[in-house]
């Protein structure tokens, strides 16, 4: 990698990362708090594709299951708010459980629900590798999917609907400007410390054993334990994103639990630059802002977005970024 | 014009150029030795042959017919066998069908093959996966004598062969060239080797012919001047 | 003599009714090179793999420094102090050339558990890692990306990688393999420095190179030692003539 | 402020992907109805909600924060429905379902701002149910899939059939393959078959069903053999009875210029949705004519007088804003190359739901 | 349940699964044989199922409309293999993974510019539509005697072309080394496009045939697309027995499933309870079947490692 093109990856980078406050900022001073939401939901989508790209960039494990994650997420915070909103306990025996309404404690379950899950799903899936670990990990988020569909405590299909947003001490967050303010900061603090990770000694095994677990084995150290640790931050952090993306709809349902969920947030990734840092970012500020142009045009929108896509796909190698920053793929 | 003729080839891969100006000639029925040190462009040189790399200045010239614009199946189809370098075996598929996969008919079919190689007969349903490092070795060296080539490119044939398997494959090769007239171009560490079956020799340097003439004008001094032995 | 560090016991492995390594018993003694040679799909690559961890044998036991390691998987033997190049390269392809040789520095020092330490900033993981590829002559090359270097350079980055592990004993799987009449010398010089270091288990074609190195040679056909002796005594041996060396590399 | 009578709608409904049909009719039959009625001071604004719920309560964000619509309607799916409309309702907006009657809006969840124009989600099921009872159906087998708007329909069958099942099956959410169903079904003793499969599913079964040599009556409710999907059934489904409170050939003026209109404005003839669709838009000129939409609580009663020339003839509204109509019994029949619907009965007069006792305001 | 009913219900699994099987031959073909991840094969699929109800709305014959579902997916696939997928081999699975996505879309929505966004009718032939009575006094619908008829002779070609044949090993072996077969003198893009067509027409097929007895419509193919994903990876990716193997438990799995499970649940549950749990489980039954055998056998029950 050549010095002065990192430098220009960086910059890309910086100006991507400016672009959503500047944007909210932008939308705020013309009074367009649709634009705020939509930037708020940008940030939110990232943050899922950030975390996806720690299994799928840097660990080499493509994911097609981390919807379950998104969605537990979202379950997480559907449920403590249902019970808060409803005033019934979440359970009573062995010990009282009441629900909550605070952002900070919902976050803290929504996370730890996802390190838990990605641990249980992780250690079963990553016995198998490759295409096969596509497919388990789609057949792991697709039972999660129909259990949820048709578990009627908490809405089946209908999915659970919170009337008022959870709340931030010291904020409102129903004002859309405050609560992108939260969003942006989760992002930018998880940016940092992903940015950290793949540097770090961690990232570099674990990137090793993507690249050729043989090599990373005949080293001393164990793939499957580097997988693992790495499904589970990837899941834990999808599982924040998904709380805050309930959050911004004040809604959640199976749908955040299907394979076309887990579908579009690879394609964040895929379309922003897989394994680059900022990539999730660019990717899904591009995907939402052609659903949001061209949505309008006409019935058959989709048409243009696919070829839109297929062009990207085709001519811009390596995703946004890597054509922004100039680099040829890694992979040849 | 010569059967094979390359002149001032350059090549790059990707933005690392590889090749800066490669120059060599080979007549019908002749054998060349193309040395170097390591990462001197030798493979890529015979990868410029073969079209699974384009050069972006120079020429080259095979059976009079001009290279550049062919794909690598048109190339091979006009008679060229590549034995790459790593052996590139098909994993998936048995030994059999690694032969017969792109075979063509004359001259060397299964039997002939087998009996150059005996091992491969008796692995003949084995994945070429499973196969020792020298069996794959075998295995790629069949492999392209079953597509009967007018020219085989050996990238580093023997390595990982046994002794007693070089000294019969260098003989098989030798008897091929008498009796057939096919062109080698032949990579190989192993000068005492080389001097046995090569006419002539050409010698890269950071991607360029630096010395070209006859096998036997390799001498010690030039041998340790450009190969460092 | 000082005490044996690896000491291979009775290994036995078949593929189907193939038997790839049959009772297998080696010794390997510190400061010592030991060539293993036989022909092609004798089994010498399968007893290395039985040894490094790859494998698992049908019988038999791996001893290691006063250890049987019979049962540990690739990354304990690795962390045990067994160390291996491959015989087909085996490289993270993406990585520098600098990369490849700092993470195995990092195996070697056992921990990877640290998340927020940029790892290539760490001077004690780069000068260890720089100082190998000084030593096998790929320090110009630090910053190419392996799948950019050719075949022979990555054979010599595989034996850098292995350096880095500083491990107690050199398992090398063809390491000259690819690398020119002239690299070969080099490689040849370098290892012979290399045993007072450590021991090799030496798998070689190259006769040049194993009739220089070796103090003790064994002779693996169809899976069974054949003949175990220094560089003459398997010269004169007419089984190992017939069997391996063929005509001229014997006179 | 006053809206100088001015009224802006947001229309959430589904115009892509496999639903999309529905949506499309919904939308053409309310825009026919505004077409027809020639008011300037209607604005409608339009957009597609995939089917997908997240999306719809973005576009209903949208809609609220930055279009500033009064209005809301459009939905199709119950799902998007319960996603949608308490956060329309608890912000001030009004909200007219053309389709969707989710039990949880009409019970406890209603809210003064909704209104139900189409029906609530039981009551086609509950005149299969009745119908079912009167003909003298005793053991029927029932199915529907696993979900909340399945769960209703075979809870709205049982509660006026009264008779026994013969077995009572959820399947999988978009089943495409009903063989062992049907099996279960031919195995079962059964003397009738209540089945409420929307969309495809619905046509898959009933092509199977055709084919597998059971000859047991079916009923079902009318969105299985809806004009738009009928053609795509063919001759499985004729004879068949099902419920719907419209058809085409119900006769009042209304209805006729609504039917005529439809077709010569869209070149095919109009569904059920297309119906209710009409009917949003009549309902909401209406009250226009009556209130300033600025005036929540005027504008409020007018709708609820439902003072409009409904294309089923008769329609008020219940204590829960939900509708009081008929349900009639519609045969499938080939009207020359058309298969479309005839009413050979009505099932249930005057009839409201369950839920209204649950609403209070 | 009486035996008779459980034999039928094993005869409806097994035909479900040659029903997956027809789809799923096309995607082993293209996915496991190329190494290509293709989510547009079950477009294709529609695209089958669109031609034959067009054709067979004007011609009235199912035969002229089978005909035209191969054609036309087989000339769809060859198009998008020159114009898209040949660009794709080289690149990694996640590019693949988006640019088929992307061929959904335009699919999917192009379909529906096409023919409008209601269902379309295909109806089976007179000849096949009534049951059939089997030995034991079981009634089986004839077209799906057909359809297994169809399936097992299209899964006994495919083995035949795929392992008998020298096409066959040469396909295999371009997708180890696409290079270096090439080298060899295999003109591996034309034999590559010849495959995807191929792989296509039979999606194409197996719509038309499957949406004579289901409901041709948009988005017909992408539920099919995931089970058809499902059994290729449990009978083991590129192996056309695998398939076949991975198509039938996945049939009998489901549709067993959701049969016994309810009644197994009934012995100990209230009735309507017993329903929905045991249904909630039943849909959920395939992917655990899939993950189950992904735990015993990584690579799947007939896949190489
Ligand atoms: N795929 C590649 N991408 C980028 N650079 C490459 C690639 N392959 C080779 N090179 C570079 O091209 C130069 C020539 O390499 P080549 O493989 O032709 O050398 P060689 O003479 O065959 O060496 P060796 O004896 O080691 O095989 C080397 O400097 C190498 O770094
Ligand atoms: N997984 C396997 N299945 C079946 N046979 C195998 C397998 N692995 C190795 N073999 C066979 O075992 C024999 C020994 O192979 P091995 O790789 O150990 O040979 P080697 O002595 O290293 O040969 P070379 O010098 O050619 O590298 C070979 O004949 C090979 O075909
Ligand atoms: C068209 C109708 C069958 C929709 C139904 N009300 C649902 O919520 O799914
Ligand atoms: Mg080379
Ligand atoms: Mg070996």
């Amino acid at each position: 990698m050549g010095v002065p093109e990192m430098g220009r990856a960086t910059l890309i980078n910086a100006a991507l990362f400016a672009m959503l406050p500047l944007t909210a900022l932008m939308a705020l001073l013309l009074d367009e708090p649709f634009i705020i939401t939509l930037t708020t939901k940008v940030a939110i989508l990232a943050l899922a594709g950030v975390g996806l790209n720690i299994a799928l960039g840097l660990g080499g494990l493509v994911s097609l299951g981390h919807a379950a994650f998104f969605g537990i997420g979202g379950y997480a915070m559907g449920i403590l708010a249902h019970h808060a909103q409803t005033y019934t306990p979440l359970m009573e025996a062995p010990f009282l459980l009441e629900g909550s309404n605070s952002m900070p404690l919902i976050w803290l379950v929504a996370v730890i629900a996802g390190a838990f899950a990605a641990m249980a799903i992780g250690a079963l899936s990553l016995r198998t590798s490759g295409v096969y670990f596509i497919m388990i990990t789609l057949a792991f988020g697709q039972m999660l999917y129909y259990f949820a569909i048709s578990w009627p405590a908490y809405g089946g299909e209908d999915g659970l609907s919170i009337y008022v947003r959870n709340g931030f001490p010291g904020l409102n967050t129903l004002v859309p400007i405050q609560f992108f303010a939260i969003c942006f900061a989760v992002l930018a603090l998880v940016l940092f410390g992903v940015g950290r990770l793949a540097a770090s000694p961690f990232g570099l095994a674990l990137a090793g054993a993507r690249q050729n677990p043989e090599r990373v084995q005949t080293v001393g150290l164990s793939p499957y334990r580097l997988r693992l640790l790495a499904f589970v931050i990837s899941g834990a952090i999808t599982a924040l994103a998904g709380a805050l993306f309930a959050d911004l709809n004040r809604f959640v349902s199976p749908t955040m639990l299907s394979w076309h969920m887990s579908g579009e947030i690879m394609i964040f990734v895929i379309l922003g630059g897989v394994g680059r840092l900022f990539g999730p970012v660019a990717g899904a500020a591009l995907f939402i802002l052609l659903e949001h142009v061209l949505g309008g045009l006409s019935d058959y929108w989709h048409v243009y977005l696919g070829i839109l896509l297929l062009l990207v796909v085709l001519f811009a190698r390596g995703g946004l970024i890597g054509t922004l920053a100039g680099r040829e793929v890694a992979h040849d | 014009m010569s059967f094979l003729s390359l002149q001032g080839i350059e090549a790059s891969y990707g933005p690392t150029q590889a090749l800066f100006g490669v120059d060599l000639s080979l007549e019908e029925g002749a054998v060349c030795a193309l040395m170097g040190r390591n990462g001197m462009g030798k493979s890529s040189t015979v990868k410029v042959i073969c079209r699974l790399l384009k050069h972006s200045v120079g020429q080259v010239y095979f059976k009079g017919r001009d290279m550049a614009m062919l794909p690598p199946h048109k190339a091979a189809q006009a008679g060229m066998g590549l034995v790459p370098e790593g052996r590139r075996c098909f994993p998936n598929l048995t030994v059999y069908e690694n032969l017969i996969a792109a075979a063509r008919t004359g001259h060397w079919d299964f039997a002939r093959v087998t009996g150059l190689f005996p091992r491969l007969a008796e692995r003949r349903d084995q994945s070429a996966a499973s196969l020792s490092g020298g069996e794959q070795q075998m295995l790629a060296i069949g492999r392209a004598l079953m597509t009967n080539p007018r020219l085989l490119l050996l990238d580093e044939a023997t390595e990982g062969l046994a002794p007693v398997v070089r000294q019969e494959i260098w003989a098989a090769l030798r008897i091929l060239k008498s009796e057939t007239g096919m062109a080698l171009l032949v990579v190989d560490k192993s000068l005492r080797d080389l001097r046995q079956v090569a006419d002539s020799a050409v010698i890269l340097e950071r991607g360029a012919t630096v010395w070209a003439g006859a096998i036997g004008d390799v001498t010690p001094a030039v041998a340790d001047q450009y190969l460092g032995v | 003599m000082t005490e044996t560090l690896l000491d291979i016991k009775g290994l036995r492995k078949s593929f189907g009714a193939l038997v790839a390594t049959d009772d297998v018993s080696l010794t390997l003694n510190p400061g010592e090179i030991h060539a293993l040679i036989g022909p092609n799909g004798a089994g010498k690559s399968t007893l290395i793999k039985q040894v490094a961890g790859g494998l698992a044998p049908d019988a038999g036991q791996v001893w290691f420094a006063g250890r049987d390691v019979t049962g540990f998987n690739t990354a304990a033997r690795a962390r045990a102090g067994l160390g291996r190049t491959f015989q087909i390269s085996s490289l993270a392809m993406e990585y520098t050339v600098l990369q490849n040789a700092v993470l195995g520095a990092l195996g070697a020092r056992g921990t990877v558990w640290r998340f927020f330490r940029p790892v290539m900033q760490d001077a004690e993981l780069r000068g260890v890692a720089e100082a190998a590829l000084e030593r096998v002559g790929l320090m110009d090359h630090r910053d190419k990306r392996t799948a950019e270097l050719s075949h022979g350079q990555r054979r010599l980055l595989e034996v850098a990688v292995a350096l880095t592990l500083k491990p107690r004993v050199f398992l090398m799987d063809e390491p000259m393999a690819g690398l020119g009449a002239g690299g070969s010398k080099r490689l040849t010089g370098f290892l012979d420095g290399l045993r007072s270091e450590a021991p090799i288990l030496l798998v070689e074609h190259d006769m040049d190179a194993v009739f220089a190195l070796a103090d003790r040679i064994s002779v693996l056909v169809y899976g069974k030692v054949i003949a175990t002796g220094t560089a003459s005594e398997i010269k004169a041996n007419r089984d190992v003539r017939e069997a391996y060396l063929g005509q001229e590399e014997a006179s | 402020d006053g809206h100088g009578g001015k009224v802006k709608v947001g229309m959430i409904t589904t115009l892509s992907g496999g639903g999309a049909g529905l949506g499309i009719d919904v939308r053409d039959g309310f825009m026919l109805a505004t077409k027809m009625a020639g008011n300037d001071n209607l604005e409608v604004v339009i957009e597609d909600d995939q089917r997908k719920p997240e999306i719809a309560v973005q576009l209903a964000d949208k809609m609220i924060q930055s279009e500033k619509v009064d209005v809301m309607t459009g939905i199709i799916w119950s799902n998007l429905a319960m996603a949608v409309v308490p956060a329309a309702t608890a912000q001030g907006k009004f909200y007219l379902s053309p389709n969707a009657g989710p039990s949880a809006l009409a019970g406890k969840g209603c809210h003064p701002l909704y209104f139900n124009v189409a029906w609530q989600n039981d009551n086609l099921h509950e005149a299969a149910g009745a119908y079912a009872r009167e003909i003298g159906y005793s053991n029927s087998f029932i199915l529907a899939p696993n979900y909340p708007a399945g769960q209703d329909a075979l809870t709205g069958y049982k509660r006026t059939y009264g008779g026994a099942l013969a077995g009572e099956i959820y399947t999988k959410l978009g089943q495409t393959d009903y063989a062992a169903e049907i099996a279960q079904i031919r195995a079962s003793g059964a003397d009738s078959v209540f089945f409420f499969l929307p969309g495809g599913m619905g046509i898959s079964f009933l092509k199977q069903y055709a084919g597998s040599g059971v000859d047991l009556p079916v009923v079902g409710p009318a969105f299985s053999f809806d004009q738009g999907i009928l053609q795509a059934v063919g001759d499985a489904a004729l004879g068949i009875k099902n419920t719907s409170q419209w058809n085409k050939d119900i006769d009042n003026a209304a209805n006729k210029a609504f039917v005529e209109g439809f077709q010569a404005e869209y070149g095919r003839l109009p569904s059920l949705y297309a119906s209710q669709g009409y009917d949003t838009a009549n309902l909401l000129l209406s009250a226009m004519a009556k209130a300033d939409v600025a005036d929540a609580d005027a504008f409020r009663a007018a709708l609820a007088e439902a003072d409009f020339e409904s294309v089923r003839g008769d329609f008020k509204f219940g204590p829960n804003q939900h509708p009081i109509q008929d349900y009639y019994v519609r045969e499938v029949i080939k009207d020359g190359d058309v298969f479309t619907n005839k009413i050979i009965a009505t099932s249930l007069t005057d009839h409201g739901d369950a839920y209204a006792g649950e609403c209070s305001y | 349940m009486s035996t008779i009913l459980l034999i039928e219900q094993i005869l409806n699994g097994l035909q479900f699964g040659v029903m997956l099987f027809l789809m799923a031959a096309g995607l082993t073909l293209i996915f496991g044989v190329m190494g290509l991840i293709n989510l547009a094969h079950g477009s294709l699929y529609m695209v089958g199922a669109f031609a034959a109800a067009a054709v067979a709305g004007v011609t009235g014959s199912f035969v002229l409309a089978l005909i035209a579902s191969l054609v036309a997916a087989a000339a769809a696939g060859a198009l998008v293999e020159l114009l898209v997928i040949r660009r794709l081999y080289a690149r990694d699975h996640l590019d693949q993974v988006l640019a088929t996505f992307a061929l959904i879309l335009i699919f999917s929505e192009g379909t529906r510019w096409l023919f409008g966004s209601f269902p379309l009718f295909l109806d089976i032939p007179t000849a096949f539509a009534g049951p059939v009575m089997l030995p034991g006094g079981i009634q089986y619908p004839a077209y799906r005697l057909l359809i297994i008829a169809i399936g097992l002779l299209i899964a006994f070609g495919l083995f035949q072309l795929i392992a008998r044949t020298r096409i066959g090993i040469q396909i295999r072996a371009g997708e180890s080394d696409r290079e270096m077969i090439a080298a060899l003198g295999v003109d591996i893009s034309k034999l590559y496009t010849i495959v995807f067509a191929l792989g296509a027409g039979l999606a194409g097929l197996a719509g038309a045939l499957v949406g004579a007895i289901q409901s041709v419509q948009v988005g017909m193919g992408e539920p099919v697309l995931i089970l058809a994903f499902v059994v290729i990876v449990i009978g083991g990716i590129g192996s056309i027995k695998g398939a076949l193997v991975g198509a039938l438990l996945v049939g009998l799995t489901d549709t067993l499933g959701g049969v016994l499970l309810p009644e197994l649940f009934g012995t100990f549950m209230e009735a309507s309870a017993a329903t929905a749990v045991g249904s909630s489980l039943a849909s959920m039954s395939i992917y655990i079947l899939m993950a189950g055998v992904l735990l015993f056998k990584p690579t799947g029950l007939y896949g190489r490692a």
